[in-house]
C-alpha cells in the first residue's frame, strides 16, 4: 500500500549526494562550466563515496541499488550542476543497455574497465538522437554528446545495442549547457563494432531507464531553479515588500514549485514501477515527458522572477534556463517519449470502466 | 516507497465500481438531463439506506470508537484511512459526483459535529442517523452570497438573547439544505472580529425565521440540490450551539470549520481527479471506436490528459498519505487541489475536443463532465485562495 | 499601408448590432435559451435592422458587405446572445458554398426564397462533422447542428457543396450551447441531391468564410465572457478590496482581456485578407484556431473569476463557458484548422530569409 | 482597414535585410560564439559611420525640424512613423538584436535629449553626432542594482553644491557604457520623494568619480556591452542637468524617463517578434532539410509559433498605429510588449525542442535565439510590470 517515503538507505544515499552537491558541485559551478571540467580535488571526493557503481549487481562489486537510488542522487547531484553530475560519472545510462540487453558479462568486458580508468566516460547515444547507419561497421554522426571523450559508445536502437570503441572522431563543441561534462560532435567513419546485443524488450528497458537517468538530472535542476529563485523573491524587495509578496509573482512561484513537485512525483513512481512493478517503461517515459514540458514552464521563469539580473551570469539560474531545455532534447526529446508514454494508453482494455491510470496493474 | 493498491481495498473498489456503473452514473445522467436534484423519495435513496449506507460514522453513545482510536496512541503501524477515502472518493466521483453529494447522510458536517459537539449534541444530532429508518440529509451552511473564498468575511449574525441565539442573515450554494434534517450554519458574534468570532450552530428543520429556500440552477452537478436560504430572527436554543459556549472562550470557534476545509481539500481533488479520468476513458473509447488513434493529435491529447491526471492522483495521495501519517500537508492539500481542478477540467476540455460536434450535442458524458468539473475548481477554496495557503509557507506571504 | 480603423460604415453597422445586442439580446438571454427560440418582437425588430442581406450582392439585392462587415457584426450579437445571432440569421454559414461556389444563379434559387419565410434556417454541414455517404443520393447523420429546424441542407466538401432539401429526418437535441437556436441530430436516409456545385478553390474560400463567421461568434462571446468577469471583479469585494485588485486575480484578468484582443486582431487581419488581399484562407483558419485556443483559456476563467457565483445559472459566465467550447467543435475543429493555416507555411519558399509572415504577400 | 506594408517601405525593408543578413548576423553570431562584445575598433563600426549610420535625427541648431513636426498640426494624413520604426526594429532584430545595441549611435537617450535639453545641450551632446568623425555612442543609465522594476525606487544621489551637482550610486546593465561620449544618469535628490525628484544628468566620459566599469557576463545578446559602474562624488556641472533646473521645478523631472519607456514598449516587442521570427524560420529550414514536415506534432509546432509571432506582431502594430495617429496606446503597448516578449520566447523554445539535440550542441542560431530573447522580457519593465500597468487602465488598479 502507498508509501511515499523512500527508506532509510536511499534517504541516507540522497543526503549524502546532496551535501557533496551542495558543498563541492554548487561552489565551483562556474569554474567547472569554463573548465569543461571538474575540478581533481572535487573528482576525488567524490569517487570517496562510492557512487559509480550505484547501480551495479553485487556480482560485480556494486551497490545494486535500483532506479530509485539513481533519480535520487541524479536529482541531488543536478540540483548542484547537472554538467558535473554527467562528468563524475564514468556510466551514465550507458550502463542500461549493457546491463539489460548485455547482461552482466557485457557490463564485466565493457563498463567495469571504464571505472579504473580515470576521468572516464562511456557515452549513451540513443538512435533517435544520431545519424547512423549501421552495416558491419558503423558510419555516420552523433550531433552532440555531453563529454570531451569518449572511451566506449553503446548505441542503443529499437532492438539491440551496439558497442563501439575506435574509429570514433571527436570535435568540441560549445555546448549550451552541461559544459562541465564537455560538449562534442561524434563522427563515425566505419567504426569497428565491438559488440551487439539484440532484444526489443530489454532494450525498451534500456530506453525506459536512460530517460529515468536524464528526467532526473533535468527536475534536479528544476528543483534547484525553483528554489533559487523563490529565495531571492524572498530576499529582494520592490514596490516596498519582498517580490514575493506581490500576489502576480507569488502565483507564479507557487505554480513553479508546484509544477516541480508533479514532475518530481512521476519520477519516483516511474522509478519505483521499473524498480518494482510492471509497466515501468510508459511511466518512465510520462515522467520525462512530464519533466520537459515542466522544463519549458519552469526554467524561463526562474529568469524571469529575477528580471535582469536573471539575463546575467553573476546569477546561476541562466545557466539553469539553458541546461533545462538542453536535458530535454535527447532520447527523442518530447515528442518520442509522448509517444512511448502513449502506449500504456493505447494497450489497456477497451472497456471504459477499466481505469487506466491504476496505480497498481 | 510504494505506489500499489493493497489487495484488500480492491474488493470494496471493485464494488464501488459496479454500483456506480449501474446505479450512480444512470441517476446522474438522468438528473442532468432533467435539470433537477434527484427527488428526495426516488426509490435509489430508499435502496442505498436499505442496504445500510447513509449512516454516521459515530459509534453512538455507547459505541465503540475504534474509528477514531489514533495509530500512535495504538503502536500499530500508520493508518491508512485517508488515502483509502482518497480512493474511494475517486472512484465514486469517476461515476457521478454529483449523485455523491446527494446520497443520504451527514454529509460535510459529519467530522466536525464528531471532533467538537457535546455528548448531548451527538446523540440529539447524529443519533438519528446511526440506523436511519428513512433517507435523511445533514448540511454544513458556510458560505453566504457576498462572502465566497474569504470565509473570515461571513456575516450572518448570532446574537445573544437569554438562553437563546437570534441568527439574522442569508447562505447559498448549500448541498441538500431543504431536504436536511438540521442545517450546522456558521455565524457571527461580531462581524469586526473575523475568524475568532465565528459559530456554528444546529438549525432545526422547520425552525420559524429559516425560510426563503431557492433551489439554484447550475452549470453541472445537478443530481444535488444547491440551495440558497435565510435566516430572519431564528431563535436557536444554547443547547444548539456546536460544542456549546465554553469551547468557544477558548478561542476555538472558527477551527471548526477551518478543519473542514483542510480535511477536505484532497478529497476535492481526488473528486477532480475521479471526474477527469472518466472523461479521460470516454475520450479513448469514442476515438478507438472512431478510428482515431493513429492521429498523433489524438494520441498526444489522450497522453497528456493521462499525464496530468497521474500528476495529481498522485499529488493528492501524497497528501492524504502525510495526513495519514500525521505530518502536516498543507502545501500538499492544497497543492493537490490547485493542480486536480486544472487537469480534471483540462481533461473534460480536451475530450470535448476530441469528440467534435459529438460534444455540442449535449448528450455526451463528456460534455456533463465538462459542466460537472469546474465546480471543483471553487468549492473549498478557489485555485487561487489554494496558492495563497501555500504561499504562506513557501514564501512567508503575511495572512 | 496599416490602418486599424474599420471606417465609417463599418462602425455604424458594429454600433447598430451592439445596441440590438445589448437592448434586446442580452436581457433576453435565458429566455431565449429556455424557449430554443427567439421571441417574435426581438425578431422583428432585427428584421428591421436589414442584416439579413449583409454579404449578398447588390444585384441580388444585398448590401453586397464583405467578410468584415460579417466579423464585426457577428462579434457584437455574440456578445448578447451566440444562440440568438445564429437563430436570427436564416443564411448563416450556409451562404458562402452557394456564393462561391454554385455563383449568384445558385443563392438566388436556393437562398433568396428562405428570407422571405419566416424564422427559416439554412445549415452549413462541413464533411469534416458529419458521416455522409454521398452517392446519386444522400445518407448519413449529421450529429449536430444548431437549429430545430432545416430548411436547406448545403454540405461543404472539399472540391464541391451539395445542396439537400428533402429527406432530413430531425432529432432534437438539448445542445450544449446555442440553444435558442435550436440543436438537432439530422439523419438522412437517400435524401435527394438538390444540386452540387464543384471546384476546389472555392470550396476552400466557402470554409475559409464559414470559419470566420464562427470564430466571430467565438470572439464575441469571448469578449463578454472576459469584460463580465472584469466588471463583476471590479464590483465584488474580498478582503477588503475589489477581487481585481488582488494581483493574482489581476494578472489573470489582464492576460484574458490580453488573449481576446489577440485573437480579435487575428480575426479582423483574416476578414480583411479573405476581402481584399491574398491569402485569405489559411489567415482564417489561422483566427479560427487562436479562437478556440483561447476559449478554452477565457471560457472556463470567466466562471473561475466569479466563484461559485460563476457556475450558477444566475449570472451568464456559464453560458459563455459552454458556448464558448461548442463553437469551437465544428468545421473539424482545431486540428482541422491547425492543418489549413499550417499550409501557408508549408508553401512559403525555403530561404529563411524570407518572413512567413509577411503582412503584405 | 488595412494591413499592407507600403511598396514605398518594402525598398527600406529589403535593405535592411540584405544587410542584416551579410554584416549583422555573421558579427554577431562571432560575438557570441567569442563570447565579448563587438571591440570599439571593429572594422564593422567604421563602415557604418562611413555611410553615414550612427547619427543623430536631431537636425543641428540651424537644421530643419521635419521629423518632429506633428502631423496634425501640419493637417496632414496621420502619419505612419512609428509603424514603419516598428517594421524596421522587427527587420533588424530579425538579424541580430545584440548588434543593433551594439551600433554606433546616441542609441537610447535621443528622444529624451531631443524632447527635454536646453538648445545648448542639443549641441554640446548631440553635436559630435551630427556628422561623426568615428564611431561614437552615448547611453542611458536608469536601472540600479536594487532597483530594476520599481524605476520610483533608484538610489543614485544628487546633491547640488554651488553651481555642481555631486552624484553618488551604482548603475547596472548599462548598453555601451564605456565607450559611450557620455551617459545620461537617473538620480534622485530625494529617495523618499519617488519619481518627482529624479533628475537626469549628462555624464562625461572622464569625468572623475565615474568608474567601477564592470563588463556584465551575459546569457544572450553578447553583441553588445552590458556594463555596470559606480558614482563616487562625481562632480557634475549645472550645464549638465537635463533641460536645466526651471524645468523641474515644474515637476517634470521623471517624465523624461516615462516618456522613453512608453515609447519603448511597442519597439521592445517588434525586437522580440523579430527574434521570433528568426527562430521560426530556422525551425522551418531545419525541418524541411530533415524531412520532418510530414509528422503533425512538427506542422502544429511551427503554425503555434507562426500563429502567435502573427498575434504579436499586429498588436505592436497596433500600438504603434495608435500612437501615430496620437491616441492613447498604454493597454496595446503594453500589451504588446507583455505578449511579443512570450511568444517570442516560445518560438525560440519550440525551435529548440524541434531541433533534438542538434539544439544542445550550443552552435545554431536558434539556440543564440533561445538565449537572447529572454532579455525581451526584462528590459522596459517585466510582464509583470506591463500586466500592473494595464490593469491600472482595466481594472482601476490603484498606484
Amino acid at each position: 500500500m502507498f508509501d511515499f517515503e523512500f527508506g532509510e538507505d536511499l534517504e541516507l544515499i540522497a543526503e549524502t549526494a546532496k551535501s557533496f552537491a551542495t558543498d563541492a558541485l554548487l561552489p565551483k559551478l562556474r569554474e567547472h562550466e569554463s573548465a569543461r571540467a571538474v575540478d581533481a580535488t572535487v573528482r576525488a571526493s567524490y569517487a570517496e563515496m562510492g557512487l559509480a557503481g550505484l547501480e551495479l549487481p553485487e556480482s560485480l562489486g556494486g551497490a545494486d541499488l535500483g532506479a530509485l537510488a539513481r533519480v535520487l542522487v541524479n536529482e541531488e547531484l543536478a540540483a548542484g550542476d547537472a554538467g558535473a553530475a554527467l562528468a563524475l560519472d564514468p556510466l551514465g545510462p550507458a550502463l542500461y543497455p549493457l546491463l539489460e540487453i548485455g547482461g552482466e558479462d557485457a557490463v564485466r568486458e565493457f563498463a567495469l574497465p571504464l571505472l579504473e580508468t580515470d576521468a572516464a566516460r562511456a557515452i549513451f547515444v540513443d538512435a533517435a538522437d544520431a545519424e547512423l547507419e549501421v552495416g558491419t561497421t558503423i558510419s555516420g554522426s552523433v550531433p552532440w554528446v555531453p563529454s570531451d571523450r569518449v572511451d566506449l559508445l553503446v548505441l542503443l536502437r529499437d532492438d539491440e545495442a551496439i558497442v563501439v570503441r575506435d574509429g570514433i572522431e571527436i570535435q568540441e563543441l560549445r555546448g549550451s549547457g552541461m559544459r562541465a561534462a564537455g560538449a562534442s560532435e561524434l563522427t563515425l567513419t566505419g567504426a569497428p563494432i565491438a559488440a551487439r546485443f539484440e532484444g526489443r524488450a530489454e532494450a525498451a528497458r534500456a530506453r525506459a531507464r536512460a530517460r529515468l537517468y536524464v528526467a532526473s538530472l533535468l527536475v534536479g535542476v528544476l528543483r534547484q531553479a525553483a528554489d533559487f529563485s523563490r529565495e531571492y523573491a524572498i530576499e529582494r524587495e520592490a514596490f516596498g515588500r519582498p517580490i514575493a509578496h506581490h500576489q502576480g509573482l507569488t502565483f507564479l512561484i507557487v505554480d513553479m514549485l508546484a509544477a516541480v513537485d508533479g514532475a518530481r512525483v512521476l519520477l519516483h513512481e516511474a522509478a519505483w514501477r521499473l524498480e518494482c512493478a510492471a509497466a515501468g517503461e510508459p511511466a518512465a517515459a510520462m515522467a520525462f515527458a512530464e519533466a520537459i514540458e515542466t522544463s519549458t514552464f519552469v526554467g524561463p521563469n526562474a529568469v524571469q522572477i529575477l528580471g535582469g539580473h536573471g539575463f546575467m551570469q553573476d546569477y546561476p539560474v541562466e545557466k539553469y534556463m539553458r541546461e533545462a531545455r538542453a536535458l530535454g532534447l535527447s532520447i527523442g526529446g518530447l515528442d518520442a517519449a509522448r509517444e512511448d508514454a502513449w502506449t500504456a494508453l493505447a494497450d489497456a482494455g477497451s472497456h471504459v470502466q477499466l481505469s487506466h491510470l491504476e496505480v497498481a496493474p | 516507497m510504494n505506489f500499489e493498491i493493497d489487495a484488500a481495498i480492491q474488493g470494496p473498489l471493485a464494488a464501488l465500481r459496479e454500483r456506480g456503473r449501474d446505479e450512480a452514473r444512470p441517476i446522474g445522467l438522468e438528473a442532468d438531463r432533467l435539470g433537477r436534484p434527484i427527488p428526495v423519495d426516488d426509490p435509489y435513496f430508499a435502496k442505498l439506506v436499505a442496504r445500510g449506507e447513509g449512516r454516521t460514522r459515530w459509534r453512538g453513545p455507547d459505541g465503540e470508537r475504534k474509528a477514531r482510536s489514533k495509530p500512535k496512541s495504538t503502536g500499530s503501524r500508520p493508518s491508512r484511512r485517508t488515502v483509502k477515502t482518497l480512493l474511494f472518493v475517486e472512484e465514486l466521483a469517476y461515476w457521478d459526483r454529483g449523485v455523491v453529494v446527494a446520497n443520504p447522510g451527514v454529509g460535510l458536517p459529519e467530522a466536525n459535529v464528531i471532533a467538537m459537539g457535546t455528548d448531548e449534541q451527538k446523540e440529539r444530532f447524529l443519533g438519528p442517523f446511526l440506523t436511519p429508518d428513512r433517507p435523511r440529509w445533514a448540511c454544513f451552511a458556510m458560505t453566504e452570497p457576498g462572502a465566497g473564498s474569504d470565509a473570515a468575511a461571513i456575516q450572518t449574525a448570532a446574537q445573544k438573547d437569554g438562553d437563546h441565539w437570534i441568527l439574522n442573515g442569508a447562505k447559498c450554494f448549500i448541498g441538500n439544505a431543504t431536504r436536511s434534517d438540521w442545517i450546522l450554519a456558521q455565524a457571527t458574534v461580531d462581524p469586526s472580529q473575523g475568524r475568532d468570532a465565528q459559530r456554528a450552530f444546529f438549525i432545526e428543520q422547520g425552525t420559524p425565521g429559516l425560510g426563503g429556500f431557492r433551489i439554484e440552477k447550475k452549470m453541472g452537478l445537478k443530481a444535488y440540490e444547491s440551495t440558497s436560504f435565510t435566516l430572519q430572527d431564528c431563535r436557536i436554543p444554547d443547547a444548539n450551539l456546536l460544542g456549546g459556549e465554553a469551547r468557544y472562550e477558548k478561542r476555538d470557534g472558527f477551527k471548526g470549520a477551518m478543519k473542514a476545509f483542510n480535511a477536505g481539500r484532497p478529497i476535492v481533488a481526488a473528486n477532480a481527479v475521479g471526474i477527469g479520468r472518466a472523461a479521460l476513458d470516454e475520450a479513448l473509447a469514442f476515438a478507438r471506436e472512431h478510428d482515431r488513434l493513429a492521429d498523433a493529435r489524438v494520441r498526444d491529447r489522450l497522453e497528456r490528459a493521462a499525464r496530468k491526471l497521474k500528476v495529481a492522483r498522485l499529488l493528492c495521495l501524497k497528501a492524504g498519505w502525510l495526513a495519514d501519517q500525521e505530518k502536516s500537508n498543507i502545501i500538499e492539500a492544497s497543492m493537490s487541489k490547485l493542480v486536480a481542478a486544472q487537469v480534471g477540467q483540462e481533461a473534460t476540455s480536451l475530450g470535448m475536443e476530441l469528440l467534435g460536434t459529438v460534444g455540442a450535442r449535449g448528450d455526451h458524458l463528456i460534455e456533463k463532465l465538462y459542466r460537472d468539473v469546474k465546480a471543483l475548481d471553487m468549492v473549498e477554496g478557489t485555485g487561487q485562495i489554494q496558492r495563497i495557503i501555500m504561499a504562506r509557507k513557501l514564501v512567508g506571504l503575511p495572512r
